[in-house]
């Protein structure tokens, strides 16, 4: 029998955390405020208690010197989760993630494997203003070498993070800061998930929604509006941003003709572009009518609420844009 | 013997005041935080007060200053007008950032402050352009820079120390070393926790200051300041001092001990330069009513300021170009 | 009489920044080995000589430091040019661009532009293996309140410096390594460009070739072959990649109703993806054929010569690409 | 009485003969470059030879090294054989990177050799890494991490100084003093040129060595490594050098003065060595031959070598998976 729990997106990280140290010695922990404080979203609470301060490292300020060591400790036989506390601050340690993690096993021949799991808070909407709202995971699913995970879910925040230790490659996690506080249920015995293929969220014939991670919800919220006016949207959640499954997407265009994509990145040059000239690529001849994105504005986030508010994608502007884009072409 | 007012007293209990004014400022912000008035980070200042007000006295009008997110309190001393500051909290389009910074991100260029800085270390390289830009036009500035005890761990803070001693920039380097960086202890960010060692080992003059005696710091700032004024280069004051209250509204603070909190608190610095000066009740008194009437009138201001319209979401992304060009 | 002068890529860098430097007291040039050596390039010999080391300050290795500083210059007056040796090593100081250079002027509700100019080499092709070749100025097109510029003409390499500092904001400009040794003629008064428009090269019926900087003479030998098998390609020149001028892209298309966009970018998530939905989203129906993209393959930069040049976009590419797309559709 | 060979002799002949490798192969190499025979950035180490063969001396073969751009000295010492480093600048699928990284990522995992590293100072953070690691697991390696004067100043070194000092990490910093980074001297790049000085400021043991003087770098090193692997944390040895070419073939080397670099050529470790042991011209010439045998297969190796298949251009993106995970 399998039982089912309450717990919350936040505990469902915490538990693949512990699952993780509990299961491999080769795993550890380090990043700044991990241990003594409790993550500065209390993700990691209590686990410096369980594991101690080697296998629960608190760091310094200095970004690129702890991720930089998270790589060199992949590459001679450890499996470190570092934490770094939000993508903003993860611009520090570009260099190390960009040129190193990324780089090395294809510069080096194939010598230098780097099994590195980076986790980060990422998006906004809380108001914490410009230098605290980025969205840069489609950002940086530009990179050759990573792997880019967004977990929407619980089941997918629970069960990520086991399948990317075992990817013998640098994997960086982006985990939605608005996501922490949503509760839920579980199996008690959920275990490790795929981190291949997109899922299908929400089935539907009309329209292809695509998206990922903090705008999951929102797309299954205008879904359910659309469904109202007799619209089925399908929602795909992408969940591995780097690679992407194209083939989930386009066997869902190939059947809907038409595709929203609702990504929380600045609209030029964010993900969603590289989604649309992949159906473009792939499906031009299925499309009965123009892509529609659905985006942040192109705006440092701005603090006031009502600002930020209409600076980030909200349920109105998908349930627009599907109208606009079901009401056109042939 | 009345008791009869000496300039320096008279200083003194405008230092008080302006203690004070930060004190109540943000014990009144997070009052309006948990009426979810104010919204997003909120680094309160509380205890370390004195390190904003002595070492800014030592500033003039001409010189620069650069913030972090715990800025209320530099910005308050700065003279930035609690109204605006709390209409910015408040997001409002009278906020001193257009309600587009919030507490992290309090500006006025009109008093030269430029900003608070939501990076740790990020406004430290500001700061040496600041300082840069005045040296190269000959412009006697001294450019005010705060940071704290865990910015002095990011690399910025090696590569800027060492530019400006290279360079001798007109920058104060004001340390605000309370401790703690967030919940990480000092001894578990930095091998050498003299913070004023550090950076004398780029041949920064520095030194450390008791940061919860106002006069104290006054006084190390004052004549920080003049050398640097006088072309003297770079200088470093460790401002050791300890926030009363938690690292930001989210944080439990569940890190430190209770004892070693009551301990600072007996340093209040508030309560100490009161007493020493023989402040009596009723001039405290007056100083509370002067206040708290600042305050009200800054909520009241914040309360009845307008938002920017949202069709002015991606304005200031681009300066706006005035004239033909 | 304007007489015209021979010239070369590298000195007409060089030509606009002396002329900046004598027309505009507040204009400096601060980074890595301006002075003393020359410019790693060779761009900015004899400049020391001649405006003496205020002016044309050499700086420690501390990217993050010095362009923060020439932010914080910008602020207060200075109109600084900051040299990056290479886009490579700006990973360093990408906190600084994005959370201060890109960010300050919004966040400040107004009040803090920050006229700074960033000059960094991009770009593959010279045999510099992984870390020494990467092409990221579409990259940095994401980011709002940048201005991004990719000279790929010597008129430009003259000519956008100058427009770069008149702007109140902070302008990137990208100057592909492979240009710095093209040698050609300009006139002698040759000064200012305007940076808002993209530039048609080449002028032809049968498909848009869209691109910029370093792969721009690629492309017209590309269109010089396709004229021999009676195609006429359209070269587009961006010139800015943020903010895009969508107006001449969208001309081009509406006239050719074909597209290929050629871009040194790694593929999925480059400049290129936003190209090609800009022109979803505006002609869709114009298009008689999917955009097909000329990019660079999805790997670190190899060293080997056979490698690298199988890494990125070469003439046969583009010929083949525009043959696949002239071939297809109705 | 004919001189007999000690084992102190053989071992600096030994000294000797590694030096003269590292000398003739990358003369070899400046001739192949302009010959166009190996491309992108060549970096030579020429008159710099006597810190990577002492400092290598130091190590067990379990030991752990993180190099630079300028590598071929390291490699070479580190027993990274001539053929396929050479290989590897003809950008052949028998080179110790397949071709795919050129002179500046030579890598030999084998010899646990982690890289050369194109961004100055990108190396650190991963040698704090591998010795985290080592430490974390109990074993008892060294990491050697060499680099420039020029990556002091970038802010990765004091973030890796601090953290490798706070956590006592297995770490022997090899700060290869040549007086340039690129063309920007000593002076321009640090405030504090003593770079041992700097190091002693984490608390860190450190002191500067005659890095012209083979036999005085290996004393220095031997001293340290065992230090650090008795657990003494990290240790840290400015090794002061001077590089007798340009930075790279790129350089046409403007900026230093030629009295300096035929002052530093009177101090050629080489050289020096040979005559303080009163090597015996017929004993060099031994060696020379030697060398040059070695040098000439290497290069015969790297001609007959073939080319990468451009089909396996994405090769070593990712791993290759094995099995049926
Ligand atoms: C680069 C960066 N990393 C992490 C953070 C998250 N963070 C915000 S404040 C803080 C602690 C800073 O401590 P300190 O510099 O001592 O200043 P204090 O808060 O004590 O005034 C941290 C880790 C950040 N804002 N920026
Ligand atoms: C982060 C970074 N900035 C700039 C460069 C360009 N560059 C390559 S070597 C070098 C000088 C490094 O000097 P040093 O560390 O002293 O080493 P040396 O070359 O003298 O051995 C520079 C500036 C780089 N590779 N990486
Ligand atoms: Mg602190
Ligand atoms: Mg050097």
């Amino acid at each position: 029998m399998n039982a089912v729990l309450k717990t919350t997106y936040r505990e469902a990280v915490r538990a693949a955390l512990r699952e993780a140290l509990l299961r491999d010695e080769r795993v550890f922990l380090m990043g700044e405020d991990v241990g003594r404080y409790g993550g500065c979203f209390a993700v990691s609470l209590g686990l410096l208690e369980e594991f101690g301060p080697e296998r629960i490292r608190d760091t310094p300020l200095s970004e690129s010197a702890f991720v930089g060591a998270g790589i060199g400790a992949a590459m001679n036989g450890m499996r470190p989760i570092v934490e770094i506390m939000t993508v903003n601050f993860s611009l520090l340690a570009l260099d190390q993630i960009l040129n190193n993690a990324a780089t090395l096993l294809h510069m080096s021949g194939g010598q230098v494997p780097v099994p590195l799991v980076v986790r980060m808070t990422t998006g906004a909407g809380r108001q914490l203003a410009a230098q605290h709202s980025h969205s840069l995971e489609g950002w940086y699913a530009h990179i050759p070498g990573l792997r880019i995970l967004a977990p929407a879910t619980l089941e997918d925040a629970r069960g990520m993070l086991w399948t990317a230790l075992q990817d013998p490659d640098p994997v960086l996690i982006f985990e939605h800061g608005s996501l922490y506080n949503v509760a839920g249920e579980l199996p008690a015995d959920t275990g490790a998930v795929g981190i291949d293929r997109a899922a299908v969220r929400r089935a539907g014939g009309d329209v292809s929604l695509i998206t990922y991670g903090g705008t999951l919800a929102k797309a299954l919220d205008a879904a359910g509006e659309l469904s109202g006016d007799g619209i089925e949207a399908e929602v795909i959640d992408l969940r591995s941003l780097r690679p992407l499954d194209d083939a989930t997407v386009i066997d869902s265009v190939r059947r809907t003709h038409r595709a929203v994509v609702v990504d929380e990145g600045w609209r030029s040059g964010s993900l969603s572009a590289e989604i649309t000239t992949r159906i473009v690529e792939q499906a031009f001849y299925d499309l009965d009518a123009p892509i529609e994105r659905v985006c942040t504005a192109e705006v440092p986030i701005p603090y006031a609420r009502h600002l930020e508010e209409a600076a980030i994608p909200q349920v109105a502007d998908i349930v627009d844009a599907v109208h606009r884009v079901v009401g056109a072409g042939g | 013997m009345t008791h009869t007012r000496d300039p320096v007293g008279e200083h003194r209990r405008e230092l008080l005041r302006q203690m004070l004014r930060i004190r109540r400022f943000e014990e009144k912000c997070a009052e309006l935080y948990s009426a979810a008035e104010i919204r997003g980070f909120l680094h309160l200042y509380i205890g370390e007060e004195a390190v904003a007000v002595g070492a800014l006295q030592a500033l003039t009008e001409e010189d620069n200053v650069v913030s972090t997110y715990r800025e209320h309190g530099h910005a308050l001393a700065r003279g930035v007008p609690a109204s605006s500051i709390m209409a910015e909290m408040y997001g409002r389009a009278t906020g001193c950032s257009r309600g587009r910074g919030g507490s992290m991100h309090l500006f006025d260029v009109g008093r030269r402050f430029y900003g608070g800085n939501a990076i740790v270390a990020g406004g430290l390289p500001i700061a040496l352009g600041l300082a840069l830009a005045d040296r190269l036009r000959g412009d006697r500035r001294v450019t005010a820079c705060f940071f704290g005890d865990g910015a002095a761990a990011e690399g910025e803070f090696h590569e800027c120390l060492n530019l400006a001693a290279l360079w001798r920039l007109p920058v104060l380097f004001s340390c605000e070393n309370n401790l703690y960086a967030m919940g990480t202890a000092l001894a578990v960010e930095h091998k050498e926790t003299d913070l004023a060692v550090r950076a004398a080992t780029y041949e920064i003059p520095s030194w450390p200051v008791d940061g919860m005696d106002v006069v104290a710091v006054e006084e190390a700032a004052r004549h920080a300041a003049e050398a640097v004024r006088e072309g003297g280069g770079p200088h470093f004051l460790e401002l050791r001092t300890y926030r009363f209250r938690a690292h930001s509204m989210y944080d439990p603070d569940r890190y430190r001990d209770k004892a070693e909190i009551e301990a600072w608190k007996r340093h209040d610095p508030i309560d100490g330069l009161a007493r020493r000066e023989n402040v009596t009740r009723d001039e405290l008194e007056l100083i509370e009513k002067e206040v708290a009437a600042e305050i009200s009138e800054a909520i009241e201001f914040a309360e009845a300021a307008p938002l920017e319209p949202v069709a002015d979401l991606t304005r200031f992304v681009h300066s706006e170009r005035t004239g033909a060009g």
